[in-house]
């Protein structure tokens, strides 16, 4: 077992699978020589070569586009957007071929792509490099949506991400590359070396998509949240001093209801938290299949907490983050109710 | 509100009720262009890119350096294949104005544009059309009765009902799927030879566009990674002069021919008559052996002019005159290919009926057969809740649920109105 | 008062609006000699000239790009996007630009764009013009967005969204451009021309943006809709025998979300339909809305009815759509539970 | 794993360790590219796509058809405005080491793009920048300290803290806010322009990108769009040949230079010397001259070469020579213009330092004045529930109680923990 943070171990993942397959290429802006903006790919175009690890000319909608192709012709893409703020250029690839593409030919093509892109903020980067897009890609059918919290999981899910055959949206909340953060600015940064997750099999393993996981159990109250929300989730339950019961959703679509309705019927009540703006987003879905399934157990409203709905502010991100004091209030509310 | 005196808008030449004009058209003579070899340099071969390679002159005579050495085999095959497209055109057309088909779009006119490029490329190579290119399909022989089906969402429909008619594709063939949204496969044919390369594999892809199509983000994106990586891809934009109403001039083609943007990228550009089955099929030929050889892309356009309506849904006659094509200065490409065999000693004006005659009887056959198959309203149907189906390569709980739900809406009898209602 | 189909209201609309303000300009594919796809610019361009109803070139993104540019030059631009399903290739400009150009600059630059959208099924259109893509919009922060379900609203709406200064996108459900539609393929077409909203006036008027409206005053059962779902709703009413409260959402975002909880607190009970695909679409955003403000008021779980989460077909449309058999039967149980 | 045969990777002349090498560029001698009439036809000076305008000798005489004629007066404004833009880069850059700004990108050697640009065009000339373009910011004379506001987040920024720095923007100097998306500015202007020529106003647009930016859409969205309505704008690709780590190869400047795409398109295109501010100043002028004349667009690519790190969070010392900068052969734009003014006989070498001690000076000022203001994290600061306001031109319901519910949030006291934390 190595100690590895996130970017260590998403590294970790492309390297084994380019390692199992030569059919696993890489391709996105500065991935090559240079090893990615956030280091991801760091060594790998040494190892793998310049035709499987491929710096692509800063066009996220052309990376798309010849991902596709290539999936097409058999290969395994992984396109790195250089931040999920500018996956757009991209979404007619991504919406209106890449999750299509099986059903309209009936299983005749398909592309087995995987799309990585650094989400999130906390780390000053205004509305440009701070956003969290999944409540977008969660809603186009033929899609699959992972958010990552800790280095086991990414490396885990990464490698489930690429084996698998239907295209996977991969977003990796960069305020965790290098440690567990939850949600104190003030605090000293902590890193993944003395954190259990950052413990990570050097060698091939999976985390299976489509499954939820409870990283903590509890009693009083289910919190549903994925990547950096997860940190920030434990924190507050101690802040409000409550016997939380946690669930990192990890795999958004498709969803594991069986995991978290189970917990919602147990605990009864919900909080649901994402760092993505609120109004539609996809702590909505959450909330609806929390209260189609589990209505008659309810025992207060399922509250969510979220980014505000304005653009992520530079200045002002401390303010609009859903950090462990908005999150216990909400916690504390819940238990109050009814 | 005049207009305003710096705000440019593009006209077309002729609008309803005016003599068409197609003075427009640069045009050179059959035989008149050169004939690089496939590994000139870009810079040595831009006058491609505004010249027209032509081959065919009046009498049917192949002339010129482009007039490419082929067998008459190669030849009757191609003007089989684009007999058969226009019979199967004209058919499925017909059969829509019947209430047949919900939807139909031709490709009357533009035979050779695929006929020629698919003869000329090999089975191997992958294709990545657009929606006017069914020629591919015929001259690498997918069963019309396949293409029917498609078009009649039938049981045997290739995309299970799921497509509109058109929507063709031929995994086993090496063509690729046609998608709604415009020009998204031109990338992915710029995607697939960069993997061929990578794989060290020797097929190359070949895309098309529409000329309107060409303002799209994905043609930049196809040309720039095409040149980036030198990939071995044909890339092709159909220049058919219109896109619904709007004339090409809309797309930027005032000024400038389309192939004139492959020149910006450094990718090898090559104008060409899109009606000459010779020129298109030499074309080609060079650009794919272009390919092969490592030289990377050639933008290719051929210049062709769209006979029918845009699709079943459009009326011309709004705006462009009701008989332009009759003006057409670069003919029909079935009788210019005629002409030619017949010049060539291989072929007669009963040959052609003959085999005009055949290929429609082939086309009346494969249509009896297809309706053999069902429609979209009439048994044998697919069944409904194959829709749930090839979302994901495995059926995911909500959509498994999904299904059962429709299905035990079967048997809902409403409280309040007819169990039939709705 | 004259009598409209609604591509002639939204016609009407950009015709008052271009004679009132010489601003207002109209930019798309095919809306200028030709007038439209769906003629909905029919006669514009011949008015008003080239310069105001212009032919553009296909590419949505540009479109959206130039209108940005015109209206950040003092234009009021109306882009049109010949179907919902092609606005994708202009998601950037929209989302990263149009949406938040306000916010960055601290009210300093904005653009007052109208992005009008045929949208919906029902017309065998396939999987690429069929799509009901609101959700994806009502996440945006910065948007409105806008969905009519007659021609009087129409008209109403467009010419609010015309003179709103925050950008809007307004989709058009296409099924009802020439008549209402109760969902059910087999009954005769009906036309605006004997529908009482089809009255429209001839004149400017405006129908606010941010109010719902209830089309139906009820006590059972309040039903959530909008576009073509407000017509299969009242079939679907009468087909459960229930009486239903049915409000039509009308503007998506912002969400006017006191007429919703003021119908849903009397009823008790609530269905909520759109023909988008279910998952993650904007419906659980309305169910998350009802849930957090109505809680002790619900007496039964609230309940989607959606498109399947899958692609739209060509030939199972019928199958496809949630039609009034589909949302009866879910108002029946809804009426039923607890 | 051998690198695949067909598969051509772009790789740049030098890499870190190794001799720095331009030789690829294309140079012309200053004076020796002729200079057509602005009203000229595309056709005709393709040439000015592969040239290299420049006004500037060795000795800093200023040779050839493109000299403009230009006072003494402005030269030294625009001298003054790129030592001042220098010291400003200078100070911030030193300023975000020290913590006090969270990010920040410099302009070094990129000055005379944005200066003689700006000097060129007309006050009411409508500006669409990119993040290297702050020099158009101060030759318009925008107060630094109302940038250096905005790069410190504090009381006075004109983002009201929700850009990061540099992110700037001045409604009332006629320049647009800058995206974090790249080149999502150059459609913009092109609609900014159409719009200018639909209400016949004689102002124009201009635009700039990056020439690793030029492979994303909007640059092909713009070229499509002002072709096609002949806007009055000016399209600048400012080609300093390094887009982060990738060399300008990585967006197809391998084989062309950027301003051959242009042609393709019918739109003028000219490569200019982009540290000569005399070559700069001169094309800038010729192509507004050519857009106010209802010539349209054109595109002008400015070569050349970013001096230091992409941003405060890169280490080009990864990627490229650690002094590739030193090898650049088009010089530095402030000396040479220097030069040229000593040439000229206006200036000296104790003017030139009397400027750069004046503007040093004026810049620490305008610093001093801006910290009075606040930064990010020091008095006095914003209100942080302006972040609320500016979503919506009036803010709706769901805003205000969000507004709200963080002003309660601030009296929270929870159960458990202490109420500062989190
Ligand atoms: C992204 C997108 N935008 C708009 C459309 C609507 N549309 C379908 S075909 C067409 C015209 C295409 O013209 P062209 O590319 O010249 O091809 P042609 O029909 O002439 O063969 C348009 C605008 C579409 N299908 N996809
Ligand atoms: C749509 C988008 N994709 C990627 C990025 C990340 N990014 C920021 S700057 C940059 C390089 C741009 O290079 P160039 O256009 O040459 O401008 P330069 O920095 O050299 O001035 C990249 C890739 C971005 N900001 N926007
Ligand atoms: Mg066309
Ligand atoms: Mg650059």
């Amino acid at each position: 077992m190595a100690q590895m943070n996130m970017v260590q171990a998403l590294n970790s993942a492309m390297d084994v699978m380019m390692e199992r397959d030569p059919g696993v290429v890489i391709l996105g802006e500065d991935v090559g020589y240079f090893g990615g903006v956030f280091r991801c790919t760091e060594g790998l175009q040494k190892k793998y070569g310049e035709a499987r690890v491929i710096d692509a000319p800063i066009a996220e909608g052309g990376i798309v586009g010849c991902a596709i192709g290539m999936g097409v012709n058999g290969l395994r893409p992984i396109a790195e957007m250089q931040f999920a703020d500018y996956i757009y250029p991209g979404f007619d690839q991504i919406v209106s071929e890449l999750a299509r593409l099986r059903h309209r030919t009936a299983g005749d093509f398909f592309a087995p792509v995987t799309i990585r892109a650094p989400c999130g903020g906390g780390i000053r980067g205004g509305q440009t490099h701070s956003q969290s897009p999944e409540g977008i890609f969660t809603h186009v059918c033929g899609l699959k949506v992972v958010m990552p919290s800790n280095p086991r999981d990414a490396k885990g899910l990464l490698i489930s991400a690429i084996e698998d055959d239907d295209p996977v949206i991969f977003f990796e909340p960069k305020r965790l590359y290098h440690g567990p953060f939850e949600g104190d600015p003030e605090q000293p940064a902590t890193s993944w070396a003395e954190h259990p997750l950052g413990e990570v099999p050097a060698d091939y393993y999976t985390v299976p998509l489509g499954r939820s996981q409870v990283v903590r159990e509890g009693g009083d109250v289910t919190v549903l949240c994925y990547g950096t929300m997860v940190h920030v989730a434990q924190a507050a339950a101690r802040l409000a001093g409550a016997d939380a019961e946690i669930v990192d959703v990890r795999t958004l679509a498709p969803l594991d209801a069986d995991t978290i309705t189970a917990s919602v019927r147990k605990t009864g009540r919900c909080v649901i938290v994402h760092e993505a703006t609120r109004f539609s987003g996809y702590g909505a879905e959450l909330l609806a299949t929390v209260q189609e399934e589990c209505f008659y157990h309810l025992e207060a409203p399922v509250t969510r907490v979220a980014g505000w709905d304005t653009p992520y502010p530079h200045a002002f991100e401390w303010d609009y983050f859903p950090g462990p004091r908005r999150v216990a209030a909400a916690i504390e509310n819940v238990l109050e109710a009814a | 509100m005049t207009q305003a005196a710096r705000f440019h808008v593009p006209h077309p030449s002729a609008r309803p009720g005016e003599a068409p004009d197609f003075g427009y058209l640069r045009l050179s003579a059959a035989g008149a262009v050169e004939r690089p070899s496939p590994d000139a340099r870009v810079h040595d071969i831009e006058h491609l890119a505004y010249d027209l390679v032509r081959v065919l002159d009046d009498d049917g005579q192949a002339v010129g350096p482009w007039a490419p050495s082929i067998s008459g085999e190669t030849l009757r095959a191609g003007l089989s294949a684009m007999v058969l497209t226009r019979a199967f055109d004209d058919r499925l057309l017909r059969m829509q104005r019947q209430g047949k088909l919900s939807f139909f779009m031709q490709t009357l006119g533009e035979e050779a544009v695929s006929v020629a490029a698919a003869l000329a490329l090999q089975p191997g190579d992958m294709l990545f059309p657009h929606y006017r290119n069914v020629g591919l399909h015929i001259a690498r022989g997918h069963n019309p009765v396949e293409l029917m089906c498609q078009c009649l969402s039938n049981s045997r429909d290739m995309c299970k009902g799921r497509q509109m008619p058109i929507m063709y594709h031929w995994a086993r063939g090496n063509i690729f799927s046609i998608s709604g949204n415009l020009a998204t496969q031109f990338p992915q044919a710029v995607g697939w030879a960069m993997a061929a390369a990578i794989k060290n594999e020797q097929h190359i892809a070949a895309g098309w566009v529409g000329e309107g199509s060409t303002a799209e983000a994905d043609f930049h994106h196809a040309l720039t990674f095409a040149a980036v990586y030198r990939a071995p891809v044909v890339l092709n934009v159909v220049n058919n002069q219109w896109a619904i109403s709007s004339f090409q001039g809309f797309a930027g083609g005032e000024r400038r021919p389309f192939a004139a943007r492959g020149l910006g990228y450094g990718i090898a550009s090559i104008r060409v008559d899109g009606n000459d089955f010779l020129a298109v099929f030499a074309v080609t030929r060079w650009a794919a052996e272009r390919a092969r050889m490592g030289r990377g892309a050639t933008l290719i356009e051929l210049v062709t002019y769209r006979r029918g309506a845009h699709s079943t849904s459009d009326d011309p006659s709004r705006y462009r005159p009701r008989d332009e094509w009759k003006a057409w200065p670069l003919g029909d490409p079935i009788d210019r290919l005629q002409a030619h065999l017949i010049a060539r000693g291989e072929w007669n004006e009963a040959d052609q009926a003959a085999l005009e005659a055949d290929r429609k009887a082939h086309v009346d056959a494969c249509w009896r057969e297809a309706l053999s198959y069902g429609s979209m309203t009439e048994a044998p149907r697919l069944d409904q809740y194959e829709l749930f189906e090839d979302v994901y390569r495995d059926m995911p709980r909500h959509l498994i649920a999904q299904r059962d739900a429709l299905r035990a809406l079967a048997d809902y009898q409403p409280k309040a109105g007819p169990a039939s209602e709705g």
